[in-house]
């Protein structure tokens, strides 16, 4: 499963988000940037992979993928 | 001028309000001879939650250490706001941080853009300060000078012209 | 050092800070909110002072360890709260048989339980009292302000060393997170009570035998004079001993020798008129509510007066006996069901009636609440 | 339950946004165990869960399953009640590192000696958050926390070898970083019959990596990755590499029958 | 099963049997003499019971495994002696605050500390009532003899599962290593009260919410009933929640629960005349020699009675207040310096006197002793 | 004190004779304790000893040092607050099985950890002879005891090897039986700088013996010699022939600074 | 005969007294239908120092269970004997080990070689049962037959006929 | 020292004494016998190589050497 689906968009939950700065850091695909208050915004969506890391990182359940099969 | 002050710093952990309240206690205490107690409410430590500072300024003798009939209330989030609104005098200034909290008293309610400003200024962490602007603006139970001293023993060396400026900018 | 100056501090710091003044060299703790700036200031301060601070694995052994370093002849102490002090509880059992000094401030938040961490309560007093199993004596004094906190933890520690007893500060929430002037005491004025030494020669000396003030004098571990403590029934040696004599005169002992020493532990503060129609009967934070509320009443033209119970236990039972003669009624304002009313009660019954207001909720009881519980007990002596 | 379950099933979405500090390390684990349990397919309402007081005590609030948020430092000890009152639930306990080795030191080698059926998951954020940063069993020597400023003058725990030495049938160490391997491992803890341990080395960014230069959970999860190496890895080094490193993976598997099975075996003639 | 019987045996096996006959199934505890003995009955028989017996390692894991195995729908139980009760206190605050049933044997020994670790005592009373932190209620028994160990062992549960609360068997070592006949229940006799359970679909089931009683229904872990028992503030659901309106309402509903149930718990037994001249009023061991005194003074033609207390939490003030309409003066004889006096004299006071017969050193009270305090009583009434 | 000092300088004469039952391992120990101090000649006025409750906590009362018989379990938190007030004190606790490792667990890895200059001496009779016999944490699997009637279903503690996971500075297994070796074993303790532990094996043929197919202290002597075996022997051994026996000897000796050495130094900058 | 009867039975812990204490109430309660209690004092269990056990026995209700007046009282051990012959009524009968007491009374006390009979017979152990059989000689509260069958209970079987055999040996 | 001196006498103090047997049972010189109580008594102070082993392993303090130096 995983790679295998493409992710069409990535949903950032502003309302549970603390702004760590996690997912920014450490996705290898620098898919996410930051707004003027330091909150991730996806910048690059098409660099990602749907490794989920980012997702499983967030300490506050605040990142959603949202894929489409492409199998 | 009024002799006895009772002020009330709420938002929510995190955000420096008891911090606050010591400098400006220790503004009237310290650095101006008078009498100050300052009294805090909290949450769990550290993590979010309703955090308060109550500062009572007074010429006299304070028996009780808490704001029981505050004249000011710095309001940083709605909740902090709803604990207030609904049972303070109608005389009691509710300043709060517009970018958050909405008013629901006609009169005595002013709103400023406090998170914006701070960002603005550099860092969300100069809410505080900005919110010790604000209690001098509306208030002046103490005097700046003081409030920049204790200010001083407050805030790391580095980050104090930062939260002087703050104090600052809505005095000017 | 910080002496003989004023601070603009909260009342967990006076303590720690009066601690060190009187002598303490040894804190051992384990953190609870709402006692933690306590053990904060002995790590930072302790090594300054020439003494030792350890945070233990728990409550149990923080309090073995402060009896442990007592017996070793050094001044010792630990903070906590609620949950902490019943874990506590047998080794509390344990420093008052085996009459060790030492003082335990404990902070009182809003149980039972965990209840609200970080909420002021006042419903340990009866636990501070019958806390540990087996008849015992205890002392526990209840500071008000920031100043008193410092002055009381002095005071505590004093008559800790005097009496061979644990000494509870039982502080609050409250007072101990308000912040406001204290005034430090130089090493000058500072009145500093030692446990009394032996003097006899080391072969003689009997490490459980009272004096005539019923209090064995104290030798510390690594003297000649041999000290052996211990939690089972014990004769004048230290040692164990069944006898039924042995056992009674023991219990008998430790209550008489607090018993004889009441007038000096006890202690009340007398805030407005005393032979007012209502007294109020307060302390610890709530006593400073109660202050304004008796400010306030006086404003407004009431016969009201304040009684300020500073030490908790032994109960300031005579003091309170004494406001029957005058007094027309008694109002009794705590944040617990109770507990301090109802041993007020007990002296006055039959005398005067007692009205309790009480607060359990977590939050401060406040001026306007005295004033108007008093407001309403005007109303019923008039009807 | 034939339907699929899915993380959120174990949710109290009510509770949420989570209270914990920003990039703190609890909520990733509870990711990863809620994760875990659904992958498991183990329905809500067969899991319990037993807190003690901290910051990730506060766990029970945020799950959905069954809990009982007891004292602190007993998380365990209520478990074992729980465990053998009804063999057939799933129960974790879930504490930090104040909980499972200061305070609770004592339950947690008794319950590994024992070797209840209970999974164990350890947040090690090397200090008491709840109360504000001070030093617990499992800071390292010479950190400095709210009460060692001059530095903690007691080496830490290795819990994990402390739990091999107690008996635990499974032992296994994880990051907040290594999110995929935490999730497995846990898998495997839940699946153990015995007591199993899950430690996690958790940020506490506000705390113990604010006063040792660590001051964002950027920073954390980069020291975490820095120092992890695998137990294969461990093997290959020096001694004194070693004292810098920390091993993570799986550490102990065993199969030692659960004190239930013994217990059952050793009174099945008694009637 | 050793049922519907006569067996001749101690208060400490006639305990475990009476829990095993009640229903029990889990039994957690440290040993501690002189309670041991029914850890050991419950490690013999809990397998033929279908139940589990374990051995924690300290007294502070057995009331949590104890808490745990009943929240997961297990009737359970554990027994202990001073210094393990005193290690229970915190955990016991949050069976009390989670409202979970169980039951605790606490056989008294002579304290405080260890004591006379083999000896008995009565001096554990106030620490039942008053032990852990923060506002709590508490339900205690107090056996007599191993009937009534029997007995009240199994009300103990019966009371535990109807109000979930813990309920304290308070035995003493007298009692407890007494042996004589107990004619146990056989299933059909035994009055078999269980926690009474939510009937609503899952969904609506709320773990914390009060029934008109004040009791709320309880499920079992495992159940898909969801349960969150907690030792913070909590609500309705059962999770966390800080705000002084529900932390107010869940410490009153505490006390009114057991407050409402009061004529179903609070137990007294009469001995001789009620209106006699002189009423003794005792419990546990001490009850007996009393009876036996009170036999004695009738045959010298005195006009003597005795009032045994079987529920000592609640106090059964009310019972001991419609003495005072006939009895001319009390006396009560206890293994401690006046606990329960203190408390009868609270409600005695101003109506009649009341006279302390008090032994502490490890001895039991002799009915011979009560006499003699009988007879001064007497004397002192005719002048 | 000039004049060498004997074995029964540290022995309360008026006490004898001893409460233990015949054969009872408690006063070997005793025995080789005080011919220690002795050739020590550490004069008793410098000498503490903390006891817990048990059959071995009575240890006090025939010894004429300084005494600090406390609760049951926590001889080592008594003794670590006596040693870090006065560090020229020879502070000893002495521990039985169920204080040290069953309620005292917890004192007993922590103080390992924290590595306080104290000597621990641990009489392990594999249950509680105190209170009629009952098992503790070092009762081995399947064997009786009062409150385990159909055999204990749990495996006991391995003492030395969870102090050594703990991180004691020295550790050491001995028996009634080894009597000169743990004399010189317990010499080494107590110079030991750091947490130091013997743990000696010691019959209870009262409850012990007599549940278990030995019913005197000879039986039970023999027992002990049959098991032991020395470390050196040790590593020889098949995995199913160690798990027979039982290794008597030195098991750790290492040199990390003590709890206060390490706080001095830290705070030595501090005035 | 006598109605009730207050027996103590006291030596050191070890010597079986609460074992033949246990025997000889369960003679008369379980085997004789009589009211009867058996209550204990002990030190540190199973070592030494003094134990007993008091038996009472009577028609009727038993209130106080522990021997208040003792009618009867075996001492094996000086200290055993010292606790009683000083309180206990003049007409308390005091049956000692003759191998270790030194009797202290002129009247009533009755000395016996309990040690040494004991190992004559086989085993100290036995010394239980040798009180027992002066118990019954002296006192006749309960039939033999309803002894031994007590002891049966008691007793291990395979140590069972020796002490049959000593509860008879004063006896024939 | 230790084996340099000779054993003179061995002395049993029957009232510490609990007739455990221990000295008996592992003297390798079977220096020891019993009596008809049991109790330990010397019968052989000839084959004493002054080991002390029975010192030390007598659990009750009751065994005490006599030496002479026989240096
Ligand atoms: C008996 C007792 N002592 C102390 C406390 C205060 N306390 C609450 S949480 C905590 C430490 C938490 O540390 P840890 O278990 O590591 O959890 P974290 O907060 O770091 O996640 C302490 C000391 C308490 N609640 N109960
Ligand atoms: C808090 C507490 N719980 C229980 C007891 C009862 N108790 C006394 S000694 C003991 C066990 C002793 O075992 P161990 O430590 O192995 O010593 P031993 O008697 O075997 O030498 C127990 C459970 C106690 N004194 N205090
Ligand atoms: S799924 Fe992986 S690649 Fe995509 S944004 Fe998250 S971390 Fe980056
Ligand atoms: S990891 Fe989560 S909480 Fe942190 S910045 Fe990203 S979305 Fe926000
Ligand atoms: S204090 Fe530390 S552990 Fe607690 S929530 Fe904040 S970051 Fe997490
Ligand atoms: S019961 Fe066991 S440990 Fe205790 S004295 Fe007797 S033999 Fe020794
Ligand atoms: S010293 Fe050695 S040889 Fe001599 S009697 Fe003792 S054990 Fe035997
Ligand atoms: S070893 Fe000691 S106690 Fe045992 S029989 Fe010999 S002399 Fe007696
Ligand atoms: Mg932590
Ligand atoms: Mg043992």
């Amino acid at each position: 499963m995983g790679e295998k689906e493409k992710v069409v968009a990535i949903n950032i939950n502003y309302d549970y988000c603390k702004r760590c700065g996690i997912c920014i850091a450490f996705c290898n695909r620098e898919v996410f940037t930051t707004d003027e208050f330091e909150r991730p915004v996806v910048d690059n969506l098409d660099r990602c992979v749907n490794c989920k890391l980012c997702v499983l990182r967030c300490p506050d359940f605040a990142i959603r993928l949202e894929v489409s099969a492409s199998a | 001028m009024k002799k006895k002050w009772q002020i009330v710093l709420a938002g929510e952990g995190g955000q420096g309000m008891i911090v606050a309240g010591v400098a400006l206690a220790e503004a009237a205490a310290v650095f101006e001879g008078k009498n100050a107690t300052q009294a805090q409410s909290y949450g769990i430590a550290s993590r979010g939650g309703f955090s308060s500072a109550e500062v009572v300024i007074n010429e006299g003798e304070i028996f009780f250490p808490k704001a029981e009939e505050p004249d000011f209330v710095l309001a940083l989030t709605q909740d902090a706001y709803d604990r207030f609104y609904h049972w303070v005098s109608p005389e009691c200034l509710i300043v709060y941080d517009s970018d958050k909290v909405t008013s629901k008293r006609e009169k005595n309610d002013i709103g400023y853009p406090l998170t914006v400003t701070a960002v603005r200024l550099g860092s969300e962490k100069l809410i505080n300060s900005l919110s010790l602007g604000l209690v001098l603006k509306h208030t002046q139970c103490v005097k700046r000078e003081s409030l920049e001293k204790s200010l001083a023993k407050q805030i790391p060396a580095k980050a104090l012209e930062a939260n002087i400026k703050a104090l600052g900018y809505w005095l000017e | 050092m910080p002496n003989d100056k004023v601070m603009f501090t909260m009342g967990n710091v006076a303590c720690a800070q009066a601690a060190l003044d009187v002598g303490a060299k040894f804190y051992a703790g384990y953190p609870i909110t709402p006692s933690s700036e306590v053990a904060e200031v002995c790590s930072r301060l302790m090594p300054k002072y020439g003494g030792v601070y350890i945070q233990m694995e728990d409550e149990i052994s923080s309090i073995a360890a402060m009896v442990g370093a007592s017996l070793a002849g050094v001044k010792s102490f630990t903070a906590t709260s609620g949950p902490g002090y019943s874990l506590m509880q047998e080794n509390l059992g344990f420093a008052i048989y085996a009459e060790v000094p030492c003082v335990i401030i404990n902070v009182m938040r809003s149980g039972p339980s965990t209840g609200l961490a970080t909420r002021p309560g006042q419903a340990d007093l009866m636990q501070v009292r019958w806390g540990t199993h087996g008849d015992h004596p205890i002392i526990a004094l209840c500071p008000s302000s920031v100043q008193e906190c410092y002055d009381l933890t002095i005071k505590a520690f004093n008559l800790s060393e005097k009496f061979r007893i644990p000494v509870i500060l039982l502080s609050d929430e409250i007072v101990a997170h308000t912040r406001e002037n204290v005034t430090l005491k130089s090493p000058e004025e500072i009145e500093i009570v030692n446990r009394k030494r032996p003097t006899c020669p080391p072969a003689e000396y009997l490490c459980y035998k009272p004096e005539e003030d019923g209090i064995p004098l104290m030798a510390a571990y690594g003297e000649e004079y041999m000290v052996h403590a211990s939690s089972s029934c014990h004769d004048e040696t230290g040692y164990s001993n069944n006898s039924p004599k042995t056992a009674e005169g023991l219990i008998h002992r430790l209550h008489q020798k607090i018993a004889r020493g009441r007038e000096e532990i006890v202690q009340v503060a007398a805030f407005g008129p005393q032979d007012a129609e209502i007294m109020v009967v307060a302390y610890g934070a709530t006593a400073r509510a109660a202050k304004q509320a008796v400010v306030k009443a006086q404003e407004k033209g009431m016969s009201v007066g304040l009684l300020q119970i500073i030490t908790m236990w032994p109960f300031p039972d005579k003091e309170i006996l004494a406001l029957c003669d005058t007094a027309k009624a008694l109002v009794v304002p705590e944040m617990n069901l109770g507990q301090a009313y109802q041993e007020i009660e007990k002296v006055c019954r039959g005398k005067l009636p007692v009205y309790l207001f009480s607060r359990v909720d977590g939050e401060a009881i406040k001026p306007g609440q005295v004033l108007t519980k008093i407001e309403e007990v005007a109303q019923c002596l008039k009807s | 339950m034939s339907q699929k379950l899915i993380f959120s099933d174990y949710l109290a979405h009510k509770q949420l946004p989570l209270m914990w500090c920003a990039g703190c390390g609890n909520g990733v684990i509870l990711r990863a165990l809620t994760e875990a349990l659904a992958e498991l397919n183990i329905p809500p309402h067969k899991v319990v869960v037993t807190t003690g007081i901290g910051c990730f005590g506060k766990t029970d609030d945020y799950m959905s399953t069954h809990a009982c948020h007891g004292t602190h430092g007993r998380a365990l000890a209520f478990a074992t009640g729980i465990k053998l009152a009804n063999p057939e639930l799933t129960v974790l306990a879930l504490m930090g590192d104040g909980d499972a080795t200061t305070i609770g030191g004592n339950h947690f080698i008794n319950t590994a000696r024992r070797n209840v059926d209970i999974t164990a998951i350890v947040a090690n954020n090397y200090n008491y958050g709840m109360t504000g940063g001070q030093y617990s069993a499992t800071t390292p020597i010479r950190k400095v926390t709210t009460t060692s400023p001059y530095g903690t003058a007691e080496p830490g725990f290795d819990i994990c070898e402390l739990a091999k030495a107690a008996g635990a049938n499974f032992v296994a160490r994880s990051t907040s970083y290594h999110v995929v391997q935490m999730k497995k491992l846990v898998m495997e803890a839940i699946t153990k019959k015995g007591f199993s341990l899950v430690e996690v080395s958790s940020p506490c960014p506000t705390y113990f990596g604010r006063y040792n230069g660590m001051p964002s959970a950027v920073n954390m999860l980069n020291w975490l990755k820095e120092v992890s190496v695998s137990p294969e890895k461990y093997q290959t080094l020096s001694e004194e590499e070693k004292e810098k490193v920390m091993v993570v993976g799986k550490l102990v598997d065993r199969n030692k029958p659960d004190y239930l099975t013994v217990y059952k075996e050793l009174t099945a003639a008694v009637k």
